[in-house]
């Protein structure tokens, strides 16, 4: 089969399905081309996704592909949807970042890191599916370790854990511009 | 300052959810952080006196306006003055040491403050991202022409958390009288239940001590003593001694049967 | 505004929603944009799909417009469906809630504590095997007795079911007095 029916057979299952689909599984779908057709396919897709007058792209998100809005027409599918976006508090951005970045890891570890206590975040995080419970420490009193979810990685775009900034990144980006990161904070904005 | 801006805020008595806002401070270490940088001062020589007055006058501040001053914030405060205390007692300088080789009274507070910010600074970023349902938006159905297959039977996705949160929901709303005993407390029972099953399959009877063989310790041999007994009282297996101080058999009551279907 | 720019948006539009989108909601949506312009955007959108190497068609159905998958990939759609993980519903997962914090137990206990009939369910967890029949209890009627399976364990990546996090842990994160409740990030509100 040419080139041109892959790409659109690979358009057609990513189209259909809720979720971001990896190589892998989209390469044991369909069984019958090589992988390496398939990547062609799907390199090919997000170039025109890019290229043509397209409303979406294609992304790499939680070690998958997945078709997705651009960010600049977010305000026109807003008026469109009516459920309101997911908000997060500064305190469960906060727990977020630190379970990313450090897990897996304990109740008690966050805590530390973060100074206050966490067991409600920690709850409502996972309602929410962005993070779970990963199993026991092995350590006296057996506490529960959490990591992030896939969910975690689709909410906030990442094509997989590696490739949030680093923590030198981070700090570099500070340095940088120090003060104004304070922002979010209404009590330090009015100084 | 921050003080000038409460009582402002408080001018406007009615508007509760500014009460809210104004301990915007996400904890102990965000305020310190708030205070090192507003006084521009190096991190890695915090002033402690003036760090500490600042600090403490702040939760006064809370208080006063009788907010709700969490308990790590309090703890937090004793540090400090901890810290600054040790800092006024003269050093015991070991000679054969290096003098920078005495861990300053401030090192692990500067570690945490520093872990801090850097993960606060993480979480920045976090948020600036292009979040889904929010600046993307991605399709959250599948289409029908996916649908319209017949679901084959595989495994499902599903998070432990999501199976304990059942339960707890289940047990909120179930008659009261099941609250009792065999609670989740008892997991460990539960694995001691399954492992006795199975090693009595097939066998006509084992010895009561062979089923505490697996390990010595406390908390299994109670595990096990209580799994057993839970079994006798589901009237899976049965407990015989034909004579006083005499072997212990236990044997299996349970009907087994590889065809076993359903009722 | 340009055509382009147009058909961007509508294009945008008519992927994320689940049900086809009329012409006048189109235009009461954008309704910056012209009549026209929209009906203009919307039949080159149709035309493109057509006449680009695409494996999805905008389709007219229901008085609105909705993005299908062509019908000629209908084969590979199938076998994504076959791949796709189940979804749990509620009653299930109580149903295995039940089993994996009470095990050993009867249909009637299970009952009992649901307040319903369970009996489908309970064939469906066997049918996935992740409960299993024990044996039956000897008592009046014989019931028989459920456990969770191997299978069981190993969808939860649990080591035994001692690993399983006790409702006592989870409620004390629901306890814990915290303040992830407070106002939204401002960051997010500025919208």
């Amino acid at each position: 089969m040419n080139a041109a029916a892959i790409k659109k057979i690979v358009e057609s299952i990513l189209f259909v399905v809720d979720t971001p689909l990896s190589l892998d599984r989209i390469c044991t779908i369909l069984e019958e081309f090589g992988r390496d057709d398939i990547r062609m396919a799907i390199d090919a897709i997000t170039n025109d996704c890019n290229c043509q007058e397209r409303g979406i792209e294609l992304v790499q998100v939680a070690g998958g592909y997945q078709f997705r809005s651009r960010p600049e027409f977010a305000d026109y599918i807003r008026r469109l949807k009516k459920a309101k976006p997911a908000r997060f508090t500064p305190s469960a951005l906060e727990t977020l970042a630190i379970i990313a970045y450090r897990q897996p890891l304990t109740r008690a570890e966050i805590e530390y890191l973060r100074g206050v206590d966490s067991g409600g975040i920690l709850k409502s995080l996972l309602d929410k599916k962005l993070i779970r419970i990963i199993g026991k420490k092995d350590i006296p009193g057996k506490p529960l370790i959490y990591g992030t979810t896939r969910e975690f990685m689709e909410t906030f775009n990442l094509k997989d854990l590696a490739s949030l900034p680093t923590l030198r990144e981070i700090e570099e980006l500070a340095e940088s511009d120090s003060d104004d990161e304070q922002a979010p904070l209404p009590l330090l904005e009015a100084e | 300052m921050p003080e000038s801006t409460q009582s402002q805020l408080f001018d406007e008595k009615d508007n509760i959810a500014y009460q809210v806002r104004i301990e915007a401070f996400e904890g102990p270490l965000a305020l310190l952080l708030h205070l090192i940088k507003k006084n521009e001062v190096d991190i890695y020589n915090i002033p402690m006196a003036a760090i500490s007055r600042q600090y403490l006058d702040y939760l006064d501040v809370m208080q006063e306006l009788n907010l709700d001053v969490a308990g790590e914030f309090l703890v937090m405060a004793s540090t400090l003055i901890q810290i600054k205390s040790q800092m006024l007692l003269p050093q015991i300088t070991d000679p054969a040491l290096d003098d920078d080789r005495i861990e300053d009274p401030r090192a692990e507070l500067v570690r945490r403050l520093l872990d801090y910010e850097r993960y606060r600074d993480a979480s920045i970023l976090l948020a600036a991202r292009d979040v889904l349902e929010r600046d993307v938006f991605a399709r959250n159905f599948v289409s029908a022409e996916f649908d319209a297959f017949p679901a084959e039977e595989t495994l499902p996705e599903i998070e432990i958390f999501e199976l304990v949160d059942a339960f707890r929901r289940i047990l909120a709303k179930a008659p009261r009288e099941s609250f009792h005993e065999v609670g989740s407390e008892n997991i460990s029972i539960a694995d001691r239940i399954s492992d006795i099953l199975e090693f009595l399959q097939g066998k006509e009877a084992v010895e009561f001590e062979e089923l505490f063989a697996g390990s010595n310790t406390r908390e299994y041999i109670v595990a096990s003593l209580l799994a057993v007994l839970e079994l006798c009282r589901l009237r899976m297996i049965r407990i015989l001694q034909f004579e006083t101080y005499g072997r212990i058999l236990v044997k299996n009551a349970v009907i087994q049967s590889a065809d076993t279907v359903m009722e």
